[in-house]
């Protein structure tokens, strides 16, 4: 456009700047929004930023306490596990699997169910109401026990609790694209569009997705918060990551051995998983509440 | 402003506090005397002849059952049971035992004796596992590893009765592990009445899940995961039990019994964590009992599945393991490395480091001789439960697969819940397995014929499913003679056999651990058929510090 | 409302029908064979080709649902490949255990979660409101078994306030009957029965707790959210410009409008009770389901996982239809809405 | 005078499902037929719910027709085809900010009708864009507002200007001043009668006030439970 538009453009935010815009403004939200950037840097970078190997094992220095305390090494910030590794290098490994691998997930999830959903919805009447009320029903179930189902057929093991959990999600995110594109397209922009002769790929990528936002991202934020929990809690229960995998589940699995005479190898991760699930709720129920205000107008 | 509403709310959050009070002090059953063990696994039966498991053992054999004759480990003899003498014919082949009379069976809801005990019932019992046309042989699957293993069932050629309180055994051939398999807990006797009963009910399946003995303590009931409860055998041949009831609560993870321990939720732990033994020693509200049963703990590989049938793979898997790494992370140096499959403490072991030593370079070298220069993928299958010879095969398994992963082998851990995991490995569904074997006797035979000959192999007994006709010969041998200098120079042989062909591997001989409560009277450390529970009890007077006098236990009650 | 109910039901039969064609093509789905998978009996059993042939394995796929359904009705779901057990008998044991435990959990979050979410939006934005807010948000992140081992080593091992794990000291001897704890000792005949009853409310007091915890905040935030909106409002402004005192207010407006929101969510804050209690019987060794269900996945029992996991889907849409139901009834406006469609 | 638009017996009936298996069916519509001459205007009036917007969004395109068919110049119009009645035929909606999408500038909006329908540069589309926007009583630095941050009768103008910018010979405008207040609503009349005085445009008003009838329009056409009840020129429909 013309350059003085971008003068105006700074002036005039548009409704989701705005809402991002507010998100921003608030510092709590703000704390989640870097925690889980960098749980993103570690979960990339993490391998490389571990001083010792998920696995390595100090046979000397089993179970050593976090270096603040007495019997502490300052080699291993955090202490050691009963095996002697290092529990720092172990949680920063294992936000690859913890952290990465739902996010991975929800992402495609969300790709595919999105990108199914549009096409749902471009063929309205397909799902009639009947259907959509038994989907509607068959989702109430949740999502650990539909990936407890899947694991029971495929196995257990980490890709295939992953699998599990990505596969849960495509269908939620495929309804609520559904639902969102149909309640949208009986509204009044949308048939203004249209009768402006727009092509139906314009129509639902620039017209209707900036208006689905909301929808989509407390999806995606309660998928994505979902994930993570599932893929700790299949760790934990045996059924997801196999040892030797330093998944923030599975750690605590093994830590319930040990947590009355080493109670940092049980803290440590839970730890870690907490801040990881408050950081994506925080996030979550603000840009849910930020986008629901400044989508309201 | 809303005080209504607050009001609701104050009385909703204080009815919670309330309740929570309630919580401070724990409620006990008055003027019990139960004991409360904490066990670390389900009963996979309740007859002992059916088994193998360590964990069974100590919940049925001595509480539940007798048998004619059991071993005095102080005293290094055998001394009466329900049989009260035995005499042997000088060519060693004909047994004859008389019986102790007067000796009831339980008395229960499902089951009245009208008789007491009598040789019909030592012919029962033994007839079952050793006469395939018996009605009761194949009951519950028809398997009797121990017998079978140690091929009692082959060598008994004959079992009768000349009056009701004597029985005669007649043997094939003279055996010197004879009396021990007797002695040992597997050797129980039912009755031969319930199992009458039970025939004309249609319900003989029965006879296994709801038990019959002569021991000092009768079934109550079992409930999956949580418990087995025991009454105490009114009377009891040897006298009634010190406590009225015996409760077995299934715990299988040694942390938790630990803390019930600590809490009081239990009064008897086997198999304390092996981290916390010289914590829980310095305690002075637990009592630490060692007791030196011989065991080994094993790695054994399955010699059926390649790439575990090449002697070669095997040699490389032994000294890719670092065992002392082993002995000081998983049992916190409460064992010694093994040298051997038997035990150092036995007078026929032989020491052969040189055949077990930890060299990854010749692992590598020895890998690629047998055609795997890059390693394979492997499964490691870790015991669930912890055994006297291994607390935590878990993490053994871990440990072992960061040795496995540097000679390039990628070990994968498997385990199941302990009764499907010995059913699976029974099928032979495993790659490798660690495990072991506790001692039922002392003789060294019991190392060798049980673990790894043919016979074994199809008891499903041998891990290794590994059957090797030179050590079938020398092992048989070497139970025909008495001759100790022979038996010897026959068990070095073999030995020298085994670490030539590492069936297994064998990893450590460790020191059995139990810890009880403070006001645990009577309590003695376990011996090779496991806990003797009659004589315990509980002081409910305490507190205070209370010395535990142990004494041996030969009929009298405290 | 018949209409309503009518409805409802048919989405009900309709949805568990699915749900018993997806258990019923577990069998096949799981590895092995199918016959095996679905009874527990393996090939080599003697009962192996009566079992294939009840279960009509020779025939069409329809008939082997049909045969798959009334097995299930007549209670013969097959023996557990781990221990030759009736799945049913189990099952019948297991699932007031269950039950209970869930049941008393729900009941906690209801008696709670609502009045805490009432109380945070009538101080909205003020500390009160900000304190009720923090915590439940923190109580939605915490990983429920990591909670669970913390309490557990806080509660019962530190501070020796309740028992660490089970139902009841098995020295009181119970007998079993129900499963259910409480309704066991309630049977029994014995003299101390109500020291046993404060034995086995010991033991449930810290899984119940932890248990509710997730649907509790689940419905406070819900609660708090609905009531804003709610207090929002004109008529409520309207109420109280006519003089109605607070609490006539809150009674008669707002918590009725609250309320109806809030509702409709409750089969979700128990959709997820359900799968915690999966972990809660794990840690606190509680005879259940979901303890049951989590090994036999592990120990791949198919027969079990079969049972289980159509029995576990099934509760949860009840509880759903029987909330949107409730709500139906309790609030007729949503009535006119659900016709609509 | 020739015949711009002539409507010939459009009926439109809605199925709706009652439970599961019931179908119910409502007549929105039944046989109206009209004709609109070039320059001239049409009101078409009635109750609530006798199928006046029914009718707007079938001449605008929105739904097609049950029955009945649409003549343009003599020609059909066919369901469906946009391209072709967005050159002809635009709508401005009762509610403006609904019609307006939030999420995208004015500028935006309009740029979306040119560049779906016409073949001009980008220069050329934005001049016309600024003419437009001028034509309508709005300033060009609205083209980079949101819908959001316009009053009610600006955004009205910027739904005129949206379908004025195509240069149509009929504008549809159903109920297009019933939200905005009196002044603001006299200020888009003479809006309308200016632009049908510079383009010759032919309106159809959806309406229920008779003096907007009054004031713009040629004929009447009064709409009763879907059926016309009369069609005459104003100042007979007025006089009854």
């Amino acid at each position: 456009m013309q350059p003085n538009d971008l003068y105006y453009e700074e002036r005039n935010p548009s409704p989701l700047q705005q809402a991002w815009l507010d998100f921003y403004a608030k510092p709590l939200a703000r704390a989640s929004l870097y925690t889980l950037c960098f749980l993103l840097f570690i979960a990339l970078f993490g391998s490389w930023l571990a001083p010792f190997g998920a696995n390595e094992q100090f046979s000397e220095l089993l179970s050593l306490p976090p270096a603040w305390s007495n019997h502490g090494d300052l080699r291993f910030l955090l202490g050691t596990d009963s095996l002697g590794r290092d529990m720092l290098s172990r949680i920063l490994h294992g936000a690859r699997f913890t952290f990465g691998l739902p996010l991975l997930m929800v992402c495609m999830a969300a790709l595919l169910g999105i990108s199914a959903g549009v096409m749902v919805a471009m063929n309205v009447g397909v799902a009639s109401s009947a259907v959509k009320h038994l989907l509607g029903v068959l989702f109430s179930i949740p999502s650990l026990l539909l990936a407890l189902i899947i694991i029971a057929v495929i196995g257990p093991g980490l890709p295939n609790a992953a699998l599990a959990i990505g596969l849960v999600f495509v269908p939620q995110f495929l309804l609520t694209t559904r639902n969102a594109i149909v309640e949208e397209l009986g509204k009044d922009y949308v048939i203004a569009s249209q009768l402006n002769g727009v092509s139906s790929r314009y129509l639902f990528v620039a017209v209707i997705l900036p208006n689905i936002v909301k929808p989509l991202v407390t999806q995606f934020t309660l998928a994505f918060s979902a994930a993570i929990l599932d893929i700790a809690a299949l760790g934990f229960l045996g059924l997801g990551a196999q040892a030797p995998v330093p998944e923030w589940g599975a750690m605590l699995a093994l830590s319930v051995e040990f947590a009355y005479n080493t109670p940092w190898v049980m803290a440590l991760p839970g730890l870690a998983l907490f801040i990881t699930l408050i950081s994506v709720n925080v996030m979550g129920e603000t840009l849910r509440s930020t986008l629901q205000a400044r989508m309201e107008h | 402003m809303h005080k209504q509403f607050n009001k609701v709310l104050k009385t909703i959050v204080g009815g919670l506090l309330a309740t929570s009070l309630i919580a401070c002090s724990p409620a006990l059953p008055p003027n019990s005397s139960g004991v409360l063990y904490c066990s670390e696994g389900n009963p996979e039966s309740f007859n002992p002849q059916m088994v193998t498991s360590a964990t069974t053992l100590d919940m049925t054999s001595l509480q539940l059952y007798d048998t004619l004759i059991e071993y005095n480990e102080q005293q290094q003899e055998f001394r009466p049971a329900l049989a009260t003498e035995w005499k042997v014919t000088s060519d060693g082949r004909v047994y004859t035992f008389s019986l102790r009379e007067n000796v009831q069976f339980h008395q229960t809801p499902y089951f009245s004796p009208t008789r007491s005990f009598t040789a019909d019932d030592v012919i029962f019992s033994f007839q079952r596992w050793l006469d395939p046309e018996h009605p009761y042989h194949f009951v519950s699957g028809g398997h009797y590893p121990f017998f079978r293993a140690t091929k009692l069932d082959q060598l008994i050629q004959r079992i009768s009765a000349p009056t009701p309180y004597t029985v005669r055994i007649e043997l094939r051939e003279p055996d010197s592990s004879f009396m021990s398999t007797l002695s040992s807990s597997f050797a129980v006797i039912l009755s031969a009445e319930y199992g009458q009963q039970l025939l004309l009910a249609h319900e003989p399946h029965r006879i296994d899940q709801q038990p019959i003995g002569t021991g000092p303590f009768k079934f109550r009931d079992f409930r999956q995961d949580v418990s087995v409860n025991y009454l105490r055998h009114d009377t009891y041949w040897r006298g009634p039990a010190a406590s009225e009831s015996l409760v077995f609560r299934i715990t299988p993870s040694d942390h938790k019994r630990m803390l019930m321990l600590l809490t009081g939720d239990c009064d008897i732990s086997p198999y304390p964590p092996a981290r916390d033994i010289a914590w829980l020693k310095q305690r002075d509200d637990v009592n630490v009992q060692q007791s030196l049963s011989p065991n080994t703990a094993f790695w054994a590989f399955n010699t059926e599945r390649p790439p575990f049938n090449q002697p070669l793979v095997r040699q490389a898997l032994a000294h890719a393991i670092n065992r002392e790494a082993l002995i000081r992370s998983v049992y916190y140096d409460h064992a010694v490395i093994a040298e051997s499959i038997l035990p150092d403490t036995s007078w026929a072991h032989v020491a052969l480091p040189e055949a077990y030593s930890y060299d990854p370079v010749k692992a590598r070298n020895l890998l690629t001789a047998a055609g795997f220069p890059n390693g394979f993928s492997m499964d490691i299958w870790a015991l669930p439960v912890q055994r006297s010879y291994n607390p935590s095969a878990r993490m053994m398994a871990e440990k072992m697969q960061a040795d496995l992963a540097f000679v390039g082998i990628r070990a994968n851990i498997v385990s199941y819940e302990w009764r499907s995991f010995r059913r699976r490995l029974a099928q032979g569904e495993h790659d490798s397995v660690l495990i072991g074997w506790s001692a039922d006797h002392s003789d060294p035979d019991n190392f060798f014929r049980p673990l790894l000959t043919c016979a074994a192999k199809r008891s499903v007994n041998n891990r290794a499913l590994w059957c090797h006709e030179g050590f079938d010969q020398l092992v048989t041998a070497a139970i025909r003679t008495t001759e100790i200098s022979e038996r010897q120079r026959l068990y070095r042989a073999a030995q020298q056999l085994l670490a030539e062909e590492v069936p297994v591997l064998p990893l450590a001989h460790s020191i059995r651990y139990q810890v009880s409560r403070k006001n645990v009277q009577g309590i003695l450390p376990p011996t090779f058929g496991g806990i003797r529970l009659h004589p315990v009890y509980i002081d409910r007077s305490e507190p205070g510090p209370v010395t535990s006098t142990v004494t041996e236990n030969t009929g009298g009650v405290p | 409302m018949i209409r309503i109910i009518l409805r409802q039901f048919t989405v009900l039969a309709l949805t568990l029908f699915v749900l018993t064609v997806l258990a019923f093509s577990l069998a096949f789905w799981f590895p092995g064979n199918a016959i095996t998978n679905a009874s527990g009996v393996l090939v080599t059993d003697i009962h192996y080709q009566a079992v294939a042939t009840a279960r009509a394995f020779d025939k069409n796929i329809i008939s082997q649902y049909l045969a798959y359904m009334a097995h299930f009705f007549a209670f013969d779901w097959g023996v557990s490949l781990q221990d030759g057990a009736s799945v049913w008998q189990e099952f019948k044991l297991r699932f007031p255990a269950t039950l209970e435990l869930s049941l008393l959990a729900m009941a906690l979050a209801l008696l709670l979660g609502p009045p805490l979410g009432i109380l945070a939006a009538m101080h909205h934005n003020k500390p009160i409101d900000q304190i009720i807010t923090f915590f439940s948000l923190s109580g939605y992140s915490i990983p429920v078994f990591w909670m669970a081992q913390l309490s557990i080593l806080i509660f019962a091992v530190a501070l020796g306030w309740v028992p660490i794990a089970g139902q009841v000291n098995p020295l009181f001897d119970i007998p079993l009957v129900s499963g259910s704890i409480l309704v066991d000792i309630w049977l029994a005949e014995q003299p101390y029965r109500g020291i046993a009853l404060l034995n086995a409310l010991q033991h449930m007091i810290l899984p119940v707790i932890v248990l509710a915890t997730v649907p509790l905040v689940l419905l406070i935030r819900l609660t708090r959210n609905a009531c804003v909106d709610v207090l929002r409002l004109n008529f409520v402004k309207g109420a109280y410009a006519r003089g109605l005192s607070t609490p006539e207010v809150l009674f008669k407006h707002v918590i009725p409008n609250t309320m109806q929101e809030v509702t409709l969510h409750i089969s979700t804050a128990f959709s997820l009770l359900i799968t915690n209690t999966l972990i809660i019987e794990m840690i606190f060794s509680w005879p259940g389901l979901g303890r049951w269900l989590v090994r036999s996945i592990y120990e791949r029992d198919y027969p079990v996982i079969q049972g289980v996991l159509l029995l576990l889907a099934s509760l949860i849409l009840l509880v759903n239809v029987a909330t949107t139901i409730f709500h139906a009834w309790r609030f007729p406006r949503v009535r006119r809405e659900l016709n609509a469609t | 005078m020739s015949c711009l638009l002539r409507a010939e017996a459009i009926s439109k009936t809605y199925d709706t499902h009652m439970g599961w298996f019931r179908k119910h069916s409502q007549v929105a519509l039944h046989n109206v037929s009209f004709e609109l001459h070039e320059g001239k205007s049409l009101a078409v009036m009635g109750n609530n719910g006798s199928g006046k917007s029914t009718l707007a969004a079938i001449i605008a395109g929105a739904i097609a027709p049950t029955s009945g068919e649409l003549f343009f110049q003599g020609t059909k119009l066919l369901s469906g085809d946009f391209k072709n009645r967005a050159q002809n035929i635009r709508m401005v909606f009762q509610d403006s900010e609904a019609s307006l999408n939030p999420h995208k500038t004015i500028g935006k909006q309009l740029h979306e009708a040119l560049w779906f329908n016409t073949k001009l540069t980008l220069t050329q589309r934005n001049d016309l864009i600024t003419s437009t926007l001028l034509r309508v009583g709005l300033l060009d630095e609205h083209r980079v507002f949101y819908p959001y941050m316009m009053s009610n009768g600006q955004r009205q103008r910027a739904c005129i200007a949206r379908a004025i910018i195509l240069n149509p010979k009929v504008l549809v405008a159903d109920e297009a001043l019933a939200n905005l207040d009196t002044s603001v609503r006299a200020q888009i009349l003479n809006l309308l009668l200016d632009l049908q005085d510079d383009f010759k445009m032919s309106y159809i008003f959806i309406t229920h006030s008779p003096e907007i009838a009054h004031h713009m329009a040629d004929h009447v056409l009064v709409l009763k439970d879907g059926a016309v009840e009369s069609y005459s020129l104003t100042t007979t429909a007025i006089e009854k």
